[in-house]
């Protein structure tokens, strides 16, 4: 039983991560609806933010977030204004193909800066465990994990009860009629992605005392919290965590009692699954979808 | 109209460009050097065509070969697709007559097809899958270890040391296998499997996962439940150190020993730090080793620090550094001529003693063109260096049981 | 008078592609050629599915569906590629089918996504069933010169068969585009609603659409496999290579015309391997940087691709090749 | 106060509309009447922004207003409440009508504006707390129009208001609109239902193949024979 309870418990640690990154995402693809390729690059560059701060200035991962969320911040803001921006008013397959050119050229000009080295930043609380009961957990994995739901409920908290969130909210719905109500959509949308990018930096800090970095580490994630994103629901905050535990949950036990070459097929043929007998997320609202393409 | 015409010259010159090379001079040696230098593989193939660098640098200063200067024409073989046009390209357009490479197996399979159907000899200096020699082509050669070579290497101290040390016999042993499910992951461990079923260790499990993967608490929990004497790891990169972390996070108490790639890399110890002490390690011979055994490794490593600025990131540079020096000393004694037949035979002619190359390798190529004195040595992290244990006569210090 | 002259032109233009072989003898420029052909196919290929307006990023699938199992009847029952076709694009089609069956109800992104997961799930499956596929080791060819194994010492008879397989498949895009199923496909793609009004039953359309592309990506799969002779699911299951690579050609080119598809992979396949060799060796990754940006400047200055470009002369190719009406 | 001067306005190849010309003058209601895919969502959506057109202009208080983006347009003053409501489903009724504060010069003012606009609905307030989506058909038209008032518009322009209404409530809904008149708001009603709106209206303007075919004060529109053929089923 301790067994089982253990697999569940670095599913969940896990799924926290996931859920972090995918928030992002959600908040990016749900906002201005551009399926962003870039997203694990968004990772990476936070990644390599933390690792260099380490290094070069000696800062704790968890200070250098100090430093790495207002740049990424920015950085997104940057992304939307100057390159995503101007092909806003084309078809969806073209803004796809702006961002694919992005992590194209974002992992390529990491591995010309930083080269393909793997980099990991060595912390005293790195490899520290809480032992209880035959149950070993890891700190710097719960403390993600805490981040995670913390942020979550921040963020949830800032949709739900601030003004800007509430316009965010609207323009996940229906950006034409927020446009009506005055809501500079524009404006919302740098916004909204450099939230974005301000997640996935923190999923990408906070992950660094246990990981490392390379310059193609991206890509898997953008896969991963596509498959979040949509299992959650587009625009649910509180879809996201759950699917993103599901996910770290159902990668941890398939990964055990199955194969662990298998984990990630399993967990895409359940995605295929959803998007065939609910394509509006497991957990999610699904409104406004249809525009997208959800019928 | 105008733009059109512009845009069609553009398109015709490109192909032009593409296609016609420039001319080889006929007063330097001209050998292809093919390695993946950007995509996946980019790190380690950088990091051994290096070693082949150097070697050509130090012999040029030495008035090169048979008189001529050795110039390499770079390959990038980036995927297999990349790999078999780099290969055309530099045999068409470069008229290379020999290539040497290229780090990872699946590229030299397929470059070294291309070339062998073109009767231009392949070299290959880093590359392991025991097939590549096994094809019956008579123009590849190999001068670093095969799979099956990491794997003796493995078995042989697993017999030899960790038994005694664990008071068992060899038959008692029980080991767990983790490996990332590419190429080198899974043909390495497919060699480990055949060869420990020869000599009786007992295979409890054996793991693959993808070496993309961000967790694998999955491989911990599957290798504590079989409960293994030592876990033999196959890691590439990154991973190496997510499964050393997570083995500690989850409580796994076993030795590892790790299988070159990942876990030959300083980034390795780096990231780990304390917790990298301990763990085992076989691969091409590295740094911290017995140097009586290896005469111009020293050389090498300051020559590469020269060029390079930082000290070697791994031993695959060393292998090349190596490799390639045994090309240059066989068309040094060709007189710089590619025939194929005077290069088979000063290649089957050599016989170098282990103990008198920089890696400390010997030379006896058999029939198939593996040079069967290439061998494989355990080294074990301590202190944030890999220093070598075993065999005695190559170790510094002595192996110690980490769990 | 002028369509006739031009008939000729066209028909100077493609006897010079058959002397090309007979005129270069380096292998190296027919690779480029074979390779550029391939990449035409895969690309019209792809396209047929863009007609309705669908983007797919997982046609590496059917490709190394192709490939897989045109190598495992050879390698492992003996049985020529050419029978082994048969097998290819039933295998294929059943694979089409069975991904037709989330996509039914997905556009747009939601459909990307879903053929990109499929791919994943194959690729994952290809490097576990080690018995069939022997993982990520890869299978090998074995050098068995003949027509009847498709191994060959020259370059020239791969550069038929891809040359082959190019005009095939733009032939095939360019008959589906003018067919009613084409029609209707654009009419899915312009507006579902209006379609259906039309009585067009999207579904059915978009699944022709999908099974059409996919057996065609299979078959130049299996060439594709027996001219690079090692198959390994890196490779063959790339979404760099075989997935992104079509979809990028066709946007350079043009999305969704006939010619757009041929053009892109004409500038693409020569330009990347161009990069690589004089970019990728001075600086690793410097070619992927200069592929970025040209990816990022074509779709913000000239999303209509290098087609849009051609306009003024497009009108007149059009004419040439007896193409009234209907432009793009 | 709104003046639209000959407008050619295309939708692809397809002209929606031709040299289209109305005016609203303030303090009115006026009444764009016509049948389906005559124009009338077009004008609108050429007076909010979201439309170009390729000829003519567009005044607001003797301002031209072209090129102004829809989100701008609203703080000049100008409120619409799109066709089908087009409320944000998963958001409250108070979220809703707040984000119709959006604009500069409302959004000061909105916790006042939202007690006139629960006055003038009472029902809103009762339900101001459930989500949009949950509304019957009749309270969100309320709740659109009370999203439209919120911005403080000096213009309220309401797109086919009575469509999917029972016919009690669309009489209920156009007493409102007089109400709503009677503050001091002029309205633009484009609607399809014409004996209500006739009933309320001040002005006409009967809208064909996107081209003003008559107009005239309601009284005289109602009188003529055509209109009374076609659109009255006299």
């Amino acid at each position: 039983m301790d067994f089982y309870i253990q697999v569940l418990i670095s599913g969940l640690l896990l799924g926290g991560i996931y859920a972090l990154i995918s928030i992002g995402l959600n908040l990016i693809f749900g906002v201005v609806r551009i399926l962003n390729f870039a997203h694990g690059e968004l990772v990476m560059l936070a990644m390599y933010g933390t690792f260099w701060l380490y290094k070069l200035y000696d800062l704790d991962p968890y200070l250098s977030l100090v430093v790495v969320l207002p740049a990424m911040f920015l950085f997104g803001v940057v992304l939307q204004r100057f390159i995503l921006q101007p092909v806003l008013t084309t078809s969806g397959v073209m803004k796809m193909f702006t961002t694919v050119g992005i992590s194209i050229l974002m992992q390529n000009l990491a591995l010309i800066l930083w080269k393909g080295d793997f980099r990991a930043v060595q912390t005293f609380y790195s490899m520290s465990t809480i032992k209880f009961s035959g149950l070993i957990i890891s700190i710097p994995r719960l403390v993600a994990f805490g981040a995670a739901l913390l942020s979550i409920i921040l963020l949830y908290l800032f949709l739900k009860y601030t003004y800007v969130g509430k316009a965010l909210r609207a323009i996940v719905e229906d950006h034409a009629t927020a446009r009506l109500m005055g809501i500079t959509v524009e404006r919302h949308y740098l916004l909204a992605f450099g939230l974005g990018a301000l997640f996935s930096a923190l999923g990408g800090t906070l992950m660094m005392p246990f990981s490392s970095v390379y310059p193609t580490i991206g890509g898997p994630f953008t896969a991963l919290a596509f498959v979040i994103v949509v299992l959650g629901g587009l625009g649910s905050m509180g879809g996201t965590f759950l699917a993103g535990l599901f996910i770290g949950v159902i990668e941890a036990f398939a990964g055990t009692f199955v194969s662990p070459g298998l984990k990630e097929a399993i967990y895409f043929v359940i995605f295929l699954l959803v998007l065939m007998v609910r394509p509006q997320g497991l957990f999610g609202m699904g409104r406004g979808t249809e525009e997208i393409g959800l019928k | 109209m105008k733009k059109l015409a512009m845009l069609a010259a553009a398109c015709i010159c490109l192909m032009q460009i593409s296609v016609t090379g420039v001319f080889a001079e006929e007063k330097t040696i001209q050998i292809g050097a093919l390695y993946p230098i950007s995509g996946n593989l980019a790190l380690m193939g950088e990091e051994s065509w290096r070693g082949a660098e150097i070697a050509r640098i130090l012999r040029n200063r030495q008035g090169g070969v048979a008189g001529k200067q050795i110039v390499f024409r770079q390959g990038d073989a980036s995927t297999n697709s990349a790999a078999r046009s780099e290969t055309e390209r530099m045999i068409e357009q470069d008229k290379v007559k020999a290539i040497l490479g290229t780090y990872a197996s699946s590229r030299c399979m397929v470059a070294s097809e291309v070339a062998a159907r073109k009767d231009i000899f392949y070299f290959e200096l880093g590359a392991i899958a025991n097939a590549i020699t096994q094809r019956g082509y008579k123009t590849v050669w190999r001068t670093c270890p095969t799979s099956l070579d990491f794997c003796r290497g493995q078995v042989n101290f697993i017999i030899n040391w960790l038994a005694p040390t664990l008071g068992k016999k060899a038959n008692e042993i029980k080991v767990g296998i983790a490996h990332e499910d590419g190429e080198y992951g899974t043909s390495v461990a497919n060699s480990f499997a055949t060869l420990a079923k020869k000599t009786g260790l007992q295979i409890v499990s054996v793991e693959a996962y993808s070496n993309t993967s961000n967790d694998l608490s999955s491989v911990i929990f599957r290798l504590r439940k079989a409960a293994p004497d030592i876990v033999v790891a196959v890691s590439s990169s990154q991973d190496a150190i997510l499964l050393s972390r997570q083995a500690n996070e989850l409580g796994l108490n076993i030795p590892i020993m790790g299988t070159g790639g990942g876990h030959s890399f300083q980034s390795f110890a780096d990231g780990l730090g304390p917790q990298a002490n301990g763990v085992l390690n076989v691969d091409f011979t590295q740094y911290h080793v017995n140097t009586k055994y290896t005469p111009g490794l020293e050389e090498f490593v300051k020559l590469y620090q020269e060029t390079f600025k930082h000290f070697p990131r791994a031993g695959s540079s060393l292998a090349n550094f190596m490799g390639a020096n045994v090309i240059f000393n066989i068309l040094e004694k060709t007189g710089g001529s590619f025939d194929p037949e005077k290069i088979r035979k000063v290649a089957m002619a050599m016989d170098i003693q282990p103990g008198h190359t920089a890696t400390g390798w010997g030379v006896k190529f058999d029939k198939e063109g593996q040079n069967v004195r290439a061998e494989c040595l355990v080294t074990q992290w301590r202190d944030g260096k890999l220093v070598t244990v075993w065999p005695k006569k190559f170790a510094v210090m002595e192996p110690i049981l980490v769990k | 008078m002028k369509k006739y002259t031009l008939w000729i032109a066209g028909g100077l233009g493609a006897l010079l592609l058959l002397l090309v072989p007979l005129y270069f003898k380096s292998t190296f420029v027919l690779h480029i050629y074979t390779l550029t052909f391939f990449y035409i196919g895969l690309t019209a290929a792809w396209n047929i599915m863009a007609y309705g307006g669908n983007l797919s990023l997982g046609h590496a699938s059917f490709f190394a569906i192709g490939a897989y199992v045109g190598a495992l009847l050879y390698v492992k029952l003996g049985i020529s590629p050419w029978i082994g076709l048969t097998g290819a694009v039933a295998a294929s089609f059943v694979g089409g089918m069975i991904l037709s069956m989330p996509l039914i109800r997905l556009r747009g992104p939601f459909f990307t996504l879903a053929t990109i997961a499929f791919t994943e799930v194959l690729r994952l499956i290809a490097i576990d069933w080690r018995d069939l596929t022997h993982g990520s080791a890869g299978l090998n060819i074995p050098f068995d010169l003949g027509w009847l194994n498709l191994t060959f010492k020259s370059g020239a008879p791969f550069y038929y068969i891809a040359l082959a397989l190019a005009v095939g498949s733009v032939w095939l895009s360019r008959w589906v585009r003018y067919s009613a199923l084409g029609y209707h496909l654009r009419a899915a793609a312009s507006d579902d609603q209006a379609a259906e009004a039309l009585g067009v039953d999207f579904n059915l359309v978009q699944i022709t659409a999908l099974l059409i592309s996919a057996t065609l990506t299979a078959v130049l799969g299996l060439f594709y496999a027996f001219y690079s002779y090692v198959l390994e699911p890196a490779t063959l299951f790339s979404f760099e290579l075989f997935s992104l690579q079509p979809a990028l050609n066709a946007i350079i080119g043009g999305m969704g015309t006939v010619w757009g598809p041929v053009i892109g992979a004409v500038f693409m396949t020569p330009l990347g391997e161009f990069l690589r060799f004089y970019l990728g060796t001075i600086q690793q990754g410097l070619n992927y940087v200069v592929y970025g940006i040209i990816l990022i400047m074509t779709v913000r200055f000239f999303p209509g691709g290098i087609l849009s470009l051609l306009t003024p002369l497009g009108v007149r190719f059009k004419r040439w090749i007896g193409d009234t009406g209907d432009n793009q | 106060m709104l003046n639209l001067k000959g407008i050619d306005c295309f939708y692809g190849d397809f002209q929606v509309l031709r040299d289209l010309s109305l005016k609203v003058e303030a303090g009115q209601i006026v009444a764009l009447l016509g049948p389906n895919a005559a124009g009338k969502s077009s004008t609108l959506a050429a007076i909010s922004g979201a439309l170009p057109y390729t000829k003519g202009e567009i005044n607001f208080c003797e301002k031209p207003i072209k090129g102004i983006k829809p989100e701008k347009v609203v703080d000049l003053g100008i409120a619409l409440v799109p066709e089908g409501r087009k409320l944000f489903q998963t958001l409250t009724v108070r979220e809703n009508l707040e984000l119709g504060a959006y604009s500069r010069h409302a959004r000061e003012k909105r916790g006042k504006t939202l007690q006139q606009v629960y006055e003038l609905f009472p029902v809103l307030k009762d339900r101001s707390s459930q989500t949009a989506g949950s509304l019957s058909g009749g309270e969100q038209q309320m709740c659109a129009i009370g999203r439209g008032l919120m911005a403080q518009p000096r213009l309220l322009m309401i797109d086919e208001m009575s469509l999917g209404l029972s016919p009690i409530l669309a009489k209920q809904m156009f007493t409102m609109v007089q109400e709503i008149a009677a503050i001091g708001i002029t309205i633009f009603l484009v609607e399809q239902q014409v004996h209500h709106t006739m009933r309320v209206a001040d002005y006409t303007y009967i809208i064909e193949k996107g081209h003003i075919t008559m107009s005239g004060p309601t009284k005289e529109i109602a009188a003529n024979e055509h209109v009374k053929k076609t659109y009255l089923g006299m």
